[in-house]
C-alpha cells in the first residue's frame, strides 16, 4: 500500500487563528493520550469487552470535530474519539462507558467502543458498520426540515463506503443537498482486509461521482488541510450546497481491536506510517511558526494527563447497572402496564 | 359518522396528524403526487408539499434508516414500504437501528417513528406482492407492531402509532383496503395499541385472528352459529405487544382457543399466542390450542388454484372451528 | 427530461453482418408484436396478475442479448422481454407463465411478469428490483471459477441502481474483474418516479466510476448501437478485462404496468420519444442501406404472428397447476421424510 | 478418534469437503489468509488459496446473495456472516433469494449453499456482538436452519448441509467455539439434517434446548438428577425442519416439558414447539409446555450484571425444572 499521496491543498492556518491553533493542538494531544490510557487500562483488565484504538488517526478525527457547533451533529462509526471528545464528549462519560457503569451516557447497555452522547448531538451508533451514515443522513434531513443552520459530520471508514446503505444514503444526499459531511478515514485496512480488497477504486473520494457531489481525498495525518477541508465543506453544507465526501487518508497504528495482532501488515508499513505521526507533524508545525512552543505543549500535556486521571478515578466510583436495568429502555411505556383490564368494545358503526 | 374503506381511514389519519403537529413527515417510492401505488398518500402531497411528502429512490434502507435519524432529531417520520416482500431490503435499520435505539443509548436517543409496511395476499400478487412477514417484525424487542382489520382500528392505530415514542411497525393488509369500508366518526379519535377487540362476542370457542383473516373468521362464525357452535371472535390488532389479558379471558371462559393466521404456520404469530394460552390456561384447556394458517411454503404461489389452497378461508376455518369445537 | 443525448458511438454495421442485421430485425419485430399481443390479452382479461409492457424498449433488450451464446446468463429484471426470446426463451413458455400453466418454466408459482427459464440460462428473478444484479454477479463469479469463457448480461433499471445491493454488486465485480455486463435501460422512470429524483447524476453510467471500470451511455433506441456496444463489453469480459456499465437511454411508452394509466409525464415527452421509435429507426436504416426490403419484412411479421398465435392456442391448452402443487419444491427433500423414526444415539467419545 | 474443539471441527468439515470437491468455496469478510476473526477458516486460504477462500469487502447483501448467483451456476458457496447481529444486512438474499430459488423458479433453478453465521451470548460481547437471532430464519420456508451444540453434531451436520442441495442457515455459537471440545471419529462422517438427539435419557420431564443452552441444561440435569428429577435432554441441532417426533415422543413418555433458549420469549422458537406439543401430544401432558428464555429486551445488555440477568443460566433451569416436575 502507498503512503497518503494527497497534498496539502489549503494554506496551514490561512483559517485557522493562532489560538485556534493552540486549540487543536489540545485536541490532538488529548485524543492520543487518551487514547493510549485506554490501551493501557484495557490491557491491565480494567475494563471487559473490548478497545478500538484510534492512535494514528488524530488528526483526521480532531480536524474534522473542530469546526462544529453545539447544534452540529455527529454520526460516527468507530475509531474516531477525537471527535467525539473534541466536539464536548466528557472523558469521564466515556470512560463510564469503557467501565459499562449505571451512569454512563448508554447505561451500560450498548458495546464499550461504540460512543454516543446525545447532549453533544452525537449519535448513539450501532456497531452495525454504515448504519450511521443512513441514520445520520436522515438527521441531516430532520435539520433540513426543520431549517437549522445546522451540519452533519458522518464518519465512516473505507471499509465500511462497500456496504450498500453507503450508497443509498449519499445518493439520497446528493439529491436533495442534504448539510452533511461524509468523513471517510481511509486507513489502509477493515480488520484484515487491504482496501484494495475493499474496491478496485485507489481513491475512494471517487465514490462520490455517483452521486453528483464533490469527493476530496486529503493528507488525513495533517491536523490543518482536515480541519481547513471540513470546514470549507461544512460552509457549503450551511449555505444549501449540498453534500460533501472527504477521505481522509491515514493510518491506525495498532490492531483492530486491543486482541488483534495485526500481523497482516508489513513491518515496513506500520514503520513509514509512524514516520508520519499526526500528532509529531503537526508539533513540527508548531515549533516551525512558533505558534506554541514545547514547554507550553508540555503544560498541556500535564493538564490532559491530570484531566485522564480524573475520569478514570470519577468513573470508577461510578456505581454498576443492577441487573434488572437490563429490563429498563426498551419502550417509551412498560409493555406490561400498556395492557388494558379489558378490551375495548367494538367501535360505532360495525365493522366492514 | 362517515363512511369510509380501509384505505382512506389510513390516508385520513396520515393527513390530519400531517395538519396537527409539523414534525409528521411521509418517504418512501411513489408516495409523492402519484399518492402511492395504492393510493395511500393521495392528496398528501399537494396538501402538504414535496418537502414533508417525499418520493425516494428505490432504496429500501434508506427509507428506513434515514428516518431513524430524522426521528433522533425529534421529526415524526412515516417511512412506507411499498410491498412487505421488500421489507427484507431495509430490514436492518428496522430490526437493528430503530428497534435498538433507544435501548442502546440507555433512553439517550429515541426513534418515534412508524413503518408503514403493504401486505396481504388473496390478490394475485403471487411470491413477491403476497407475503405478510408480521414474524419478522414480531419477535424484536423495542417494536411494536399493529395489524388492523377495519377502518376504525386503522385509523385509530395509525393516529396512535403516529402520535407515540416508539417505532412502529404498521401493517396494511392490502385487501382490505379497498374491500373494507365502515362508517367511523367524523371527530378526531385514537385507538390505544396494545389491545385487542373482542369484534364478537361468544361462548363456545374463542378465535383469535388479525387483518384479512379476522373478516373470514367473522364469516366463519356467522355460519358455525347456523349449527349453535357460538364463537367468541379476539381481533388481536396489536402483535406487538399483544394483548394477552383479553385473549386470555376469553379462552377461560370458552375452554378452547383456535388461531388463524395467513403467514405459514412454522414459525409464526400463531406458535407464540398457543403457547403463552397454555402456559397460563392450561388447567382452563378443554382442547390443546388449534391454529390454522398458510402451510409451510413461501407465500403465496401465483396460479389461482394454488392461492386458494394457500389461504386459509372461511370453509377451512368453518371445518377447524367445528372440529374442536366437538373436542 | 431530456431525449436520448448520446450519439451512436460506433460505425453502424462495423460488426453485425447483413445476415446478423436481417437476424436482429426479426428478433427486434418479434418483441415487438409479443409484447403488444400480450398486452392485448391482459386487456381482454385472458390471464390474470399484471403485465409489464417493454414496449418502447427493444433495441436496448435485443441488441445486447443478439450477441450471447447459449452458455452466457442473463440475470434479467422484468422490462427486457425482448432479451429473453432472443436469447431463445420459446414465446410458448412466456405464453404459459403469463398463463400460470402447469408446464410453464415456473410451473405457475412465480409472479407473471418475472420471467426466467434454465434451460437457455435465464436466471429466474424476484421481483426484488436490484436482486437479479448481486445473483447475477454470484453467477459470473461461479463462471470465473470454473474458468468458463462466458459471460453475465445483468440487467437493471435506472430506478433498480439506486439500491445498496446494486453498489455492493459492482464493487465487488470490480475487485475481481468478473466477467459481467451490466445493462441499465435508463427509461427516465421508475413507477412514478423521474430519474433526476433517483439520483442528483444525469448519467447513471458514471455509477461505474466508484468501482474502477468502465461505463458508458448509449442511445438504447439505436438497436446496432447498443449491439456493437455490449459485444465490446462482451469481448472484453472475456478477455477477462472485466465489468462493464451500459447505460441504454430509452423509454417505455405504457404505464409502469398495464394497470399505470401513466399520467405522471407529459404527452410531449412520449410523443417526442415515440418518433424514435426503436422498431421505426431500424426499419429506416434497413431501407437506407437495402439490407432488407418492405416486403421481406412484412413477410417476417406475417412469419412472426403466426408463431406468437401458435404460442398462444399452445399455452392456452396447457394444464392448469393442481392446488396440491402449492406444496412441492419447497426443497430438494420432503421435509416430513426427512423425519427419523428415531433419534441417533449420542455419537462416541462423549459430549464435551 | 481426535479431540478437537467445536471451532476445529467446523474448520475440519469445510476443509474436508473443499478438498473431496471442488466445488465448494468459501467467502465472507475476513475468511482468507487471516483466518476469520474466530479463526474458523483457518488454513483453508493457504491450502485452497484466493480463489476459493475469498475476502469480501463489508458486504453482507453481496456475501450470501453472489452465494446464491454462485449456487445457481452448480458451485457449493459457503458464505461466512461473521456475527449475526449483521445478519440484518443481508436478509433480503437469505429469505427472498436463497429461501425462495427453488420455489419461484418450479424447481429448475437451485441453492446448494452454505450461510455460515456466528452468533452467541455470554461472551461480553453487548448489543451487537450477542445476538442469535435463529428466529429471523426459522419461519422461512426453503431455509433448512442448524444449531449444533457438539464438535460431532457441529462437524457431521456442516458436511451433511455442504452435500446437501438447499439453502442452509449454519448457527454457530461462538461461546462454543472453543469451550467445547470431544473426541470425534478421524474417518469421515455426517450426520443427518433435520434429526434430534437425546443427550440424555430421562424420565421425569423432558427438556429441549440447542446450542449453548443444550450445555447449560446438561449441566442442570446432572443436579437435578441428585435429587432424584431425571431430566431426558433432547438436542434439538435441526431447528427447521425440526425433529417432531423425538420431541413427541420423549414428551408423550414423561408427560413435561422445557424449552429453553438464548433468544427471547416472544416470538422465539420455543413457542412454536410449545404449541406443536400442546396440539399433537394434549393428552399426554401433565403440565404446560414451559419455556425459559432470555426475556424481552434486546440481546445482549453489556455490563456484566445484566448480561448474566438475560442469559438462561443453570440455576435458572434447575429451578424451573423443579417447579415443572412439582407440577
Ligand atoms: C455490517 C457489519 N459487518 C461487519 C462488521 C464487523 N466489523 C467491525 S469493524 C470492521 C472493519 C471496518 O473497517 P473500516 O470501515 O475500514 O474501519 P476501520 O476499522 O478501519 O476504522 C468489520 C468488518 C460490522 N461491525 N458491521
Ligand atoms: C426492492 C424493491 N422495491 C420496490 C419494488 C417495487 N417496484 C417494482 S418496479 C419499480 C420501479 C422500477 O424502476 P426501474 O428500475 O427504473 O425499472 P423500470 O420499471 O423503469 O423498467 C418498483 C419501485 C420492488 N419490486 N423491489
Ligand atoms: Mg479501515
Ligand atoms: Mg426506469
Amino acid at each position: 500500500m502507498a503512503e497518503a499521496k494527497a497534498k496539502r491543498q489549503t494554506d496551514p492556518g490561512m483559517s485557522a487563528s493562532k489560538e485556534d491553533q493552540k486549540a487543536l493542538y489540545y485536541h490532538l494531544i488529548r485524543a492520543r493520550r487518551f487514547d493510549e490510557r485506554c490501551r493501557r487500562l484495557f490491557k491491565q483488565g480494567r475494563f471487559p469487552g473490548t478497545y478500538f484504538s484510534a492512535v494514528g488517526q488524530e488528526a483526521a478525527a480532531v480536524g474534522a470535530a473542530f469546526g462544529l457547533g453545539p447544534d452540529d451533529v455527529i454520526a460516527p462509526s468507530h475509531r474516531e474519539l477525537g471527535a467525539y471528545i473534541t466536539k464536548g464528549m466528557p472523558l469521564a462519560a466515556l470512560m463510564r462507558q469503557l467501565f459499562a457503569r449505571a451512569d454512563s451516557p448508554d447505561k451500560g447497555k450498548s458495546h464499550p467502543c461504540h460512543f454516543g452522547y446525545p447532549e453533544i448531538n452525537l449519535l448513539t451508533p450501532a456497531s452495525t458498520m454504515t448504519a450511521q451514515v443512513v441514520v445520520g443522513t436522515g438527521m441531516a434531513l430532520a435539520l433540513r426540515m426543520q431549517k437549522k443552520p445546522n451540519v452533519v459530520l458522518a464518519f465512516i471508514g473505507e471499509g465500511g463506503t462497500s456496504r450498500g446503505a453507503f450508497h443509498e444514503a449519499l445518493n439520497f444526499a446528493g439529491i436533495h443537498d442534504l448539510p452533511i459531511i461524509y468523513v471517510c478515514l481511509n486507513n489502509l485496512w477493515a480488520e484484515s482486509v487491504p482496501a484494495y480488497r475493499q474496491s478496485r477504486i485507489t481513491k475512494f473520494s471517487d465514490r462520490a461521482k455517483a452521486y453528483g457531489f464533490a469527493g476530496f481525498t486529503i493528507d488525513g495525518n495533517d491536523l490543518l488541510t482536515v480541519y481547513q477541508t471540513v470546514r470549507e465543506a461544512i460552509e457549503r453544507a450551511r449555505a444549501g450546497s449540498g453534500p460533501t465526501l472527504i477521505e481522509c487518508l491515514t493510518y491506525r497504528w495498532y490492531g483492530h481491536s486491543e486482541i488483534d495482532p495485526a500481523n497482516y501488515r508489513s513491518a515496513d508499513e506500520l514503520e513509514s506510517w509512524k514516520k508520519r505521526d499526526p500528532v509529531a507533524l503537526y508539533e513540527r508545525h508548531l515549533d516551525e511558526t512558533g505558534i506554541m512552543s514545547q514547554a507550553e505543549r508540555e503544560k498541556i500535556i500535564t493538564q490532559v494527563d491530570a484531566e485522564i486521571e480524573e475520569a478514570i478515578t470519577l468513573a470508577e466510583a461510578s456505581p454498576h447497572p443492577e441487573a434488572k436495568e437490563a429490563l429498563d429502555d426498551v419502550y417509551s411505556f412498560s409493555p406490561a402496564a400498556n395492557f388494558p383490564a379489558r378490551a375495548q368494545p367494538t367501535p360505532p358503526g360495525g365493522l366492514t | 359518522m362517515k363512511n369510509v374503506t380501509f384505505l382512506e381511514a389510513i390516508t385520513e389519519a396520515m393527513a390530519e396528524e400531517m395538519r396537527r403537529d409539523q414534525r409528521v413527515f411521509v418517504m418512501g417510492e411513489d408516495v409523492g403526487a402519484y399518492g402511492g401505488v395504492f393510493k395511500a398518500t393521495k392528496g398528501l402531497h399537494d396538501e402538504f408539499g414535496g418537502e414533508r411528502v417525499i418520493d425516494t429512490p428505490i432504496s429500501e434502507e434508506l427509507i428506513v434508516g434515514a428516518g431513524v435519524g430524522a426521528a433522533a432529531m425529534g421529526m415524526r417520520p412515516i417511512s412506507e414500504i411499498q410491498f412487505s416482500d421488500f421489507a427484507s431490503c431495509g430490514f436492518d435499520p428496522i430490526v437493528e437501528q430503530a428497534a435498538r435505539l433507544r435501548y442502546r443509548s440507555g433512553g439517550g436517543w429515541t426513534c418515534p417513528m412508524v413503518i408503514r409496511i403493504c401486505c396481504g395476499g388473496e390478490i394475485g400478487g403471487g411470491l413477491y406482492h403476497s407475503q405478510t412477514n408480521e414474524n419478522w417484525f414480531f419477535g424484536t424487542p423495542g417494536l411494536v407492531v399493529l395489524a388492523p382489520s377495519t377502518p376504525y382500528d386503522a385509523k385509530g392505530l395509525l393516529k396512535s402509532a403516529i402520535r407515540g415514542d416508539d417505532p412502529v411497525i404498521f401493517l396494511e393488509h392490502k385487501k382490505l383496503y379497498r374491500w373494507v369500508r365502515a362508517d367511523i366518526p367524523e371527530d378526531d379519535f385514537t385507538v390505544p395499541m396494545g389491545r385487542a377487540d373482542i369484534k364478537r362476542p361468544g361462548t363456545t370457542l374463542t378465535i383469535i385472528a388479525y387483518q384479512l383473516m379476522l373478516h373470514r373468521v367473522l364469516e366463519a362464525a356467522d355460519i358455525l352459529a347456523k349449527s349453535g357452535i357460538d364463537a367468541e371472535v379476539v381481533d388481536l390488532r396489536s402483535l406487538r405487544p399483544w394483548d394477552k389479558e383479553t385473549v386470555l379471558d376469553s379462552v377461560r371462559k370458552t375452554g378452547k382457543a383456535l388461531i388463524v393466521h395467513e403467514s405459514p404456520l412454522t414459525g409464526g404469530v400463531g406458535g407464540e399466542i398457543a403457547a403463552v394460552i397454555t402456559e397460563e390456561a392450561f388447567e382452563y384447556l378443554d382442547a390443546p390450542v388449534q391454529r390454522l394458517t398458510g402451510p409451510d411454503v413461501p407465500p403465496i404461489p401465483f396460479a389461482p388454484a394454488m392461492e386458494e389452497f394457500y389461504m386459509p378461508d372461511t370453509r377451512k376455518i368453518v371445518a377447524k372451528a367445528r372440529t374442536l369445537a366437538a373436542y
